[in-house]
């Protein structure tokens, strides 16, 4: 017992006893429904144990079990125990309350009780599912129980809060989970903010030739996509810019973010790509980032061919006007509309947005990372993005697939799962791999009559249309091998030819194989800032640093930040048509919140009670959401519920108890201790 | 409550304490005169003579107040708390002794033997070298004598009898007792188990509050003998250990206006369960500093936290003390 | 730099006696003389490891309490050795079964481990504790012109990369170019040799060494540098016989320690050079004449 | 020659589970079959299985196969398999595992010279403390085919030539310690169960 000190040690005012009504209030009728969950639950919990304890404890008027209490049934069972037994407070013992707590709300409002006079007990994560010896997750789950009767005594009646929503909404990335999702925003006559990092939008895919299983030219769908980004009168994109905070909460987020400069002016520049041509150097030298490296660029350049905005760009780093300030600036000379200015400087420009949709994307496993393929040092081991560029008709040899020394090869091979489905770099399967593989052995075979190797672990291709094409490139004669390549070994006289060790797993024998390219295929893994960006927008990653969905099944755009929505790779490796599915539900969710007009807000925020605070200050730098001001001309810090996110960090350490936070009082929180300490 | 013929008979008790709540009657000055005018004093042994028996000898109920100080550390006056209670209609836990155990609770981090090993037998003043410890029975000069038990605990009055009010403070304020005297004798009584003062933090009547800045950070703790102290800025923004945020009112912040930092002697407030706790929560919420180095040598400055945070209150607190076998 | 006490293992005081040799002298001439740990036993090998757990891991340990007893860490040039010392240290560490039994076996001979100790290489020591700097400023006769495939074979980088790259080792290669000898790209720097299986199934082991002499010639390598004397003496006794089966020409292989040695202006009788059965001499003076 | 079928009665699943129950290789169960393992090994050409198969073979509780299998006495324990496999599988221990089982149960060719020179090896080290490799060699030979003796006689003269040979018995000096200690660490009983 917490409090059996007795005088002095304990709160001395408001301290009720089990059951008894408090001055002229009606007495507590509780209803315990103790849900089977099928057999989630009651295989490892004796629920009929549970609910027989349930019954007897003070306050308790009905204990029942169920098997599924989130079915429409189970939810009519506490609606009509509510109006026929006058039940006055509600506990649900079954799964997380992340899944089922606003269900459960929903059904003792409807029953016509304030929906927080429940509480709700997770025997389910907390109980069955983490035990296996029955007897003591049975006394768990009824210590849990316990815990939450006698809590449940102290809820009080209580609101939702109400609040606008602007209607702008800020999509970060401008790939083509970004696109999608602005433009479907845009056309249901949202203003979006479209923000990209990068100098042009198109992301990844403005990178690739055809795209799986239909060959469609890659650039002749996203191009049309990108132009109408720039042409719609409902977005506003900024490439160059990154966000540096995000202050504010669901409906009313402020957003600040950064210009990088361009030294270009945006609005002048036509990409007439004068100045290039008048650079005083001559030829490219610095490797082109959109080629993946196989091709050289001057400082100033446009960032590819369909770049939208089609504005060029100056590399400070690379710019002899920058390192030496002694350029003759023949660039400056040769514009026509006078767009250059070397002067530009970082902007800083903060949005107002109701919602955001993350649409970051991914980065490729650096084939370095796996040194036995010998990538960075055998000329002729490629990533798989490298080949895309070799394929493509407007890459560095015009769609020519041509070794370095500009031979074509006559054997290739392609290593699935470079980086994926290893404990010792990403565990997960990159998803997309499978099928790009196949999708460039047969660009491959189509362009080179080379020998084609598919050196695969288990081949993965689920998706419409997928399982056909994996047909039609084995039936084009590429040699599906399963199995990983174990080594590469550049022969000391062979003319850069590669020598592969594979066991061929399904011929049960260790096979070497000379190519004279090896392609890899990397993985998608998050990208390299994930962590400081999950930060910066109050998000969460999952263990292996992909951004964490709500609900894997249910929520799975929405974060369990409200009005923060995911679309594309930044949650996980996934195709094209997927990311484009994924980027119109995250626009959806972003239109339903905003279509909604206004925002109901948990009630679980802190108050200060004025005539207790003896206004000492130690809460006001402690909250995270700056909620909390002081009043000078009171003395007393004052708590913005709107901004209060009820975190209770003010609560616990207000040093005169003066701070209290509803779902969370006091008495609350020791009774659910004295709860759960009270083995019966 | 039955109000006796006669005036109100009130008694004064003295338990485990130093004498400092007595003198804090006396200090009521000319205010005494007030309380002794409306009231009977049936007892008072550090002022006047009245005997166990006397008391024994009234019926149940007769007393309308007892005020008791200091905390209960043997058997004797377990016993005289418990006949006070039995005549008493009201029984105020007088101070903090009383109210939580006080100085003389911070004895729980030993037990009995430690105890009697430093006051009778290895405290440098201690002359003893047949190594004498009190007894219960002794026999000197023929004649049997006793002495009370000693017990292994010391505890607040409130975990031996039952307590209607306190009156907090080392010692308490003139200012709390007039008002808590003034209370009782109006008849009109708050709810049992009521501290008899503000319900509100010293920082309420500190003259220093309005200097605390609004984002405090702490980079290291001092001592008071280690700094010369500014007599108008907030104590904790000189990075004085201050338990004044954490502590009830009711004392015009005397320590403080001392210029001295407030030890936390009235108590916490009545929405607190564990004022140690409490204040150690809300004084480590200020303490700057990003690594564990940092914060490792701001604590540094805190020599005696169990000393500094539970200094009034030790046996009142949920503190528990390692089971004495 | 912790004391270190010395532990050649058993085929250093037998076939990999040049390896014995020359590390002494190179250290001698470093100014670091070895000390031998006293009584030292046989690690237990693979082969023992093969048949008792326990005992294997009790054997190792004794030599790391024996070491722990005079706070030294042990410098362990045999690869095999390394390992097993390396692995025991961890294990201990690890197995709480294990590291009781062991405990205990030690303690019933008044020893004790508490695992402070752990097996250094002297590829290790010479690279970072020493230093490649240090070894620059004493080499005396560079070996300009000689050309070395290193070869580090396995159990110095697997399972446990402690101090080198696991793919791409690289500190062998700093230290012969510290001598002013040309170093090789050598692909199968981490290949396996075969161990023992040279000797107990000769045609599957030989066939290992081959590929191994035959990838340093096709490399232009004049000399192969090795760091173990199991490698040693598969590729150098062994060779004959791989010629025999295979169309190769000679390759002499040296200790790495041996080519320090050289450089360093220790007499070639000192370091064993002649106890290659491929004579290395006539590689060494063709270069020598090279140079001059 | 053993039939190419097996049925049910031919798993052991006590060897199964001996098997998961060596510290790490509970995760042979999550082996994918990419094949790294035996790609990467040096002695793979002449393994009977891979060690690929091997593994599968004993987590389905082939005891016979497994134990009977040339493939673990090829392995040298260069831990190339261990080091590359996704999976994290100590593939090199478990063959450590699997030697340590076949002698104790006897299963392997007999003649098979690998067995031999780990138990010659195992006599000389604990009753010296110290090999003298020019004996366990010579030992080996015998016990295992006097006909590769003359294979060897070039060979020997070499290491004589170079002063590699010797025939001194090399010792601990304390060879009672070392037995008191072997004695106390007691055998494993992993092999036994």
């Amino acid at each position: 017992m917490l409090r059996e000190n007795g005088f002095g040690s304990g709160p001395t005012s408001g301290g009720k006893t089990n059951g008894a009504p408090v001055n002229g209030d009606p007495p507590i009728r509780i209803g315990v429904y103790v849900c089977h969950c099928g057999t989630n639950i009651a295989r490892t919990v004796d629920v009929e144990r549970v609910t027989e304890k349930a019954g007897e404890l003070p306050g308790v008027t009905i204990a029942r079990d169920y098997k599924y209490m989130c079915s429409d049934p189970g939810q009519e069972l506490i609606k009509e125990d509510i109006e026929e037994l006058g039940l006055n407070r509600i506990v649900v013992a079954s799964c997380s309350p992340n899944l089922h707590e606003g269900t459960f709300r929903g059904a003792t409002a409807a029953g016509g009780l304030n929906p927080f006079f429940f509480q709700m007990v997770n025997i389910r994560e907390h109980a069955s599912w983490v035990h296996e010896d029955r007897e003591s997750a049975t006394d768990k789950a009824i210590d849990l129980v316990r815990a939450a009767v006698r809590r449940v005594h102290h809820h009080k009646a209580l609101e939702t809060r109400r609040v606008p929503i602007k209607p702008e909404v800020l999509v970060v990335g401008g790939g083509i989970a970004g696109i999608s999702a602005a433009l479907t925003l845009a056309d249901g006559g949202k203003h979006v903010y479209l923000i990209e990092r990068e100098a042009s939008i198109g992301g990844h895919m403005a990178q690739f030739d055809k795209t799986f299983p239909t060959l469609d030219c890659a650039a002749c769908i996203l191009t049309p996509k990108m132009t109408q980004v720039r042409n719609h009168p409902n977005i506003t994109l900024m490439t160059m810019t990154e966000v540096v905070k995000v202050d504010g909460f669901v409906g009313s987020y402020e957003v600040t973010v950064k210009h990088r400069p361009r030294f270009i002016d945006v609005s002048l520049c036509v990409g007439c790509q004068q100045c290039i041509d008048a650079c005083v150097y001559k030829r490219g030298k610095f490797e082109d980032e959109f080629d993946a490296g196989l091709s050289m660029r001057k400082p100033i350049y446009l960032p590819n061919a369909q770049a939208v905005p089609q504005v060029v760009l100056i590399d400070p780093e690379q710019c002899i006007q920058f390192s030496s300030g002694k350029c003759k600036q023949t660039c400056v000379e040769a514009c026509d509309r006078d767009a250059i200015f070397f002067d530009q400087e970082e902007r800083i420009e903060t949005l107002d947005v109701g919602a955001i949709i993350m649409a970051t994307g991914f980065q490729t496993f650096d084939a370095r990372r796996s040194p036995h393929y010998g990538y960075g040092i055998y000329p002729n081991v490629y990533t798989a993005l490298e080949v895309e560029r070799l394929v493509n008709a407007s890459g560095p040899t015009g769609g020519e697939i041509v070794l370095r020394d500009g031979e074509k090869p006559t054997a290739v091979g392609i290593v699935h799962c470079v980086g994926s489905r290893n404990q010792k770099s990403n565990p997960w399967c990159s998803k997309v791999c499978c099928m790009y593989s196949l999708k460039l052995a047969h660009l491959i075979k189509e362009k080179t009559d080379a020998e084609v190797y598919n050196f695969y672990i288990d081949m993965r291709t689920p998706g419409k249309g997928f399982e056909e094409f994996y047909q039609r490139v084995a039936s084009e004669g590429t040699h599906l091998i399963r199995g990983k390549v174990a080594s590469v070994y550049q022969q000391a006289d062979g003319d850069g030819e590669l020598l592969v060790d594979v066991e061929d797993t399904l011929a049960g024998m260790v096979r070497r194989i000379p190519v004279d390219m090896l392609v890899l295929a990397v993985g998608l893994e998050p990208r390299y800032d994930a962590e400081e960006v999950r930060r910066t927008f109050n998000i969460t990653c999952s263990g292996d640093g992909w951004f964490m969905e709500r609900h894997p099944k249910l929520a799975p755009v929405d974060t369990f930040t409200d009005g923060v929505y995911l679309a594309g790779c930044c949650q996980g490796p996934k195709d094209i048509p997927e990311t484009v599915a994924q980027a119109g539900a995250a626009a959806g969710q972003a239109l339903a919140l905003i279509g909604r007009g206004y925002m109901e807000l948990e009630p679980n925020t802190a108050q200060v009670i004025a005539e207790d605070c003896s206004g000492c200050k130690t809460c006001i730098p402690l909250c995270p959401y700056q909620a909390i001001l002081h009043d000078d001309a009171e003395n007393r810090a004052e708590i913005n519920e709107v901004l209060c996110k009820g975190c209770g960090v003010c609560v616990a350490a207000c040093p005169s108890g003066s701070i209290v936070q509803n779902l969370f009082e006091d008495t609350e929180i020791y009774e659910e201790i004295e709860g759960v300490l009270a083995y019966a | 409550m039955t109000k006796p013929e006669g005036k109100p008979k009130v008694a004064f008790y003295w338990c485990a304490s130093c004498g400092g709540c007595e003198e804090a009657v006396v200090d009521l000055a000319e205010g005494i005169l007030d309380v002794v005018g409306a009231v009977d004093i049936v007892m008072w042994p550090v002022a006047l003579d009245f005997k166990r028996a006397d008391i024994e000898a009234m019926p149940d109920g007769s007393i309308l107040a007892s005020f008791i100080n200091g905390a209960i550390r043997t058997t004797e006056q377990e016993e005289m708390a418990s006949l006070l209670r039995r005549k008493s209609q009201l029984v105020i836990a007088f101070g903090a002794c009383s109210q939580l155990g006080g100085i003389p609770g911070l004895a729980n981090l030993y037990d009995r033997e430690g105890v009697y090993r430093a006051a009778y037998l290895e405290s440098p003043s201690t002359e003893n070298p047949e190594g004498t410890l009190p007894r219960l029975r002794s026999r000197e000069n023929g004649y049997d004598l006793s002495l009370p038990g000693f017990y292994d605990t010391v505890r607040a009055l409130g975990q031996v009898i039952d307590v209607d009010y306190a009156i907090p403070g080392c010692a308490p304020h003139p200012k709390v007792i007039q008002a808590a005297v003034a209370t009782l004798l109006s008849g009109e009584l708050p709810p049992k188990g009521t501290v008899l003062a503000p319900d509100q933090a010293v920082c309420e009547e500190c003259p220093r509050r309005e200097s605390k800045p609004l984002d405090l950070s702490i980079s290291e703790f001092k001592r008071p003998h280690e700094v010369i102290i500014d007599e108008e800025t907030c104590l904790l923004a000189q990075g004085l250990l201050c338990l004044g945020p954490a502590t009830r009112a009711g004392c015009d912040a005397a320590c403080v206006c001392g210029n001295m930092p407030c030890s936390g002697c009235s108590g916490p407030t009545s929405r607190v369960l564990d004022h140690g706790a409490k204040a150690i929560s809300g004084i480590a919420s200020l303490i700057g500093g990003d690594d564990e180095e940092a914060i490792d040598s701001v604590l540094d400055g805190i020599p005696d936290p169990v000393g500094t945070f539970y200094r009034y209150g030790l046996p009142a607190s949920l503190l528990r003390r390692k089971t004495l076998s | 730099m912790k004391k270190l006490a010395y532990y050649p293992g058993c085929s250093l005081s037998g076939t990999g006696r040049a390896y014995d040799e020359s590390l002494r002298a190179v250290f001698a001439a470093l100014g670091e003389p070895l000390e031998e740990l006293d009584d030292w036993n046989c690690c237990g090998a693979t082969s023992y490891m093969s048949i008792d757990k326990g005992k294997a891991y009790a054997l190792a340990s004794r030599n790391l309490a024996l070491a722990e007893r005079e706070d030294a860490d042990l410098l362990t040039p045999c690869n095999a050795c390394y390992l097993v010392l390396e692995k025991t240290r961890r294990h201990l560490a690890e197995s709480a079964e294990m590291g009781g039994r062991v405990r205990h076996a030690l303690d019933a001979v008044g020893l004790g481990y508490a695992g402070v100790v752990r097996a250094r290489h002297p590829l290790e020591v010479l690279t970072q504790d020493i230093g490649v700097e240090r070894l620059k400023e004493a080499v005396k006769e560079p070996l300009k012109g000689l050309k070395i495939a290193p070869y580090y074979g396995c159990q110095i980088v697997r399972p446990y990369a402690t101090f080198d790259d696991q793919y791409h080792p690289q500190t062998m290669d700093q230290l012969l170019k510290a001598t002013g000898a040309k170093v090789v790209e050598y692909p199968f720097k981490t290949r396996c040799c075969g161990a023992s299986q040279t000797g107990t199934l000769p045609e599957v082991g030989l066939h290992l060494v081959y590929r191994l002499l035959n990838e340093a010639k096709a490399r232009g390598a004049d000399v192969l540098a090795v760091i173990c004397s199991l490698c040693h003496f598969n590729l150098d006794v062994y060779q004959s016989k791989v010629r025999r089966e295979y169309d190769l020409e000679p390759i002499p292989i040296l200790y790495f320690s041996q080519i320090l040695g050289l450089a360093l202006g220790v007499p070639a009788k000192k370091l064993g050079i002649d106890r290659c059965v491929v004579s290395a001499t006539p590689v060494l003076e063709r270069r020598a004449a090279h140079a001059a | 020659m053993r039939p190419n079928i097996r049925t049910e009665a031919d798993r052991s699943p006590e060897f199964a589970r001996w098997i998961t129950s060596l510290p790490g290789a509970e995760k042979i169960r999550e082996c994918m079959h990419c094949g790294l393992c035996s790609a990467s090994c040096p002695l793979f050409a002449y393994m009977d299985y891979s060690p690929r198969q091997l593994m599968h073979l004993g987590r389905e509780g082939f005891r016979d196969d497994v134990l009977g299998s040339f493939t673990i006495w090829l392995c040298t324990s260069c831990y190339q398999c261990t080091v590359e496999c996704p999976r994290q599988i100590p593939v090199t221990e478990i063959m450590y595992a699997l030697k340590r089982r076949a002698i104790e149960e006897k299963v392997y060719t007999p003649h098979l010279p690998i067995p031999v020179l780990a138990r010659e090896f195992r006599r000389m080290v604990t009753d010296r403390g110290r090999i003298s490799e020019s004996w366990l060699v010579m030992k080996l030979l015998l016990k295992t085919g006097v006909h590769r003796m003359f294979g060897m006689v070039g060979l020997g003269w070499d290491l004589v030539r170079t002063g590699r040979f010797s025939l001194r018995k090399e010792t601990i000096r304390d060879r009672g310690d070392l037995a008191r200690m072997l004695e106390a660490v007691g055998s494993d009983a992993e092999a036994v169960s």
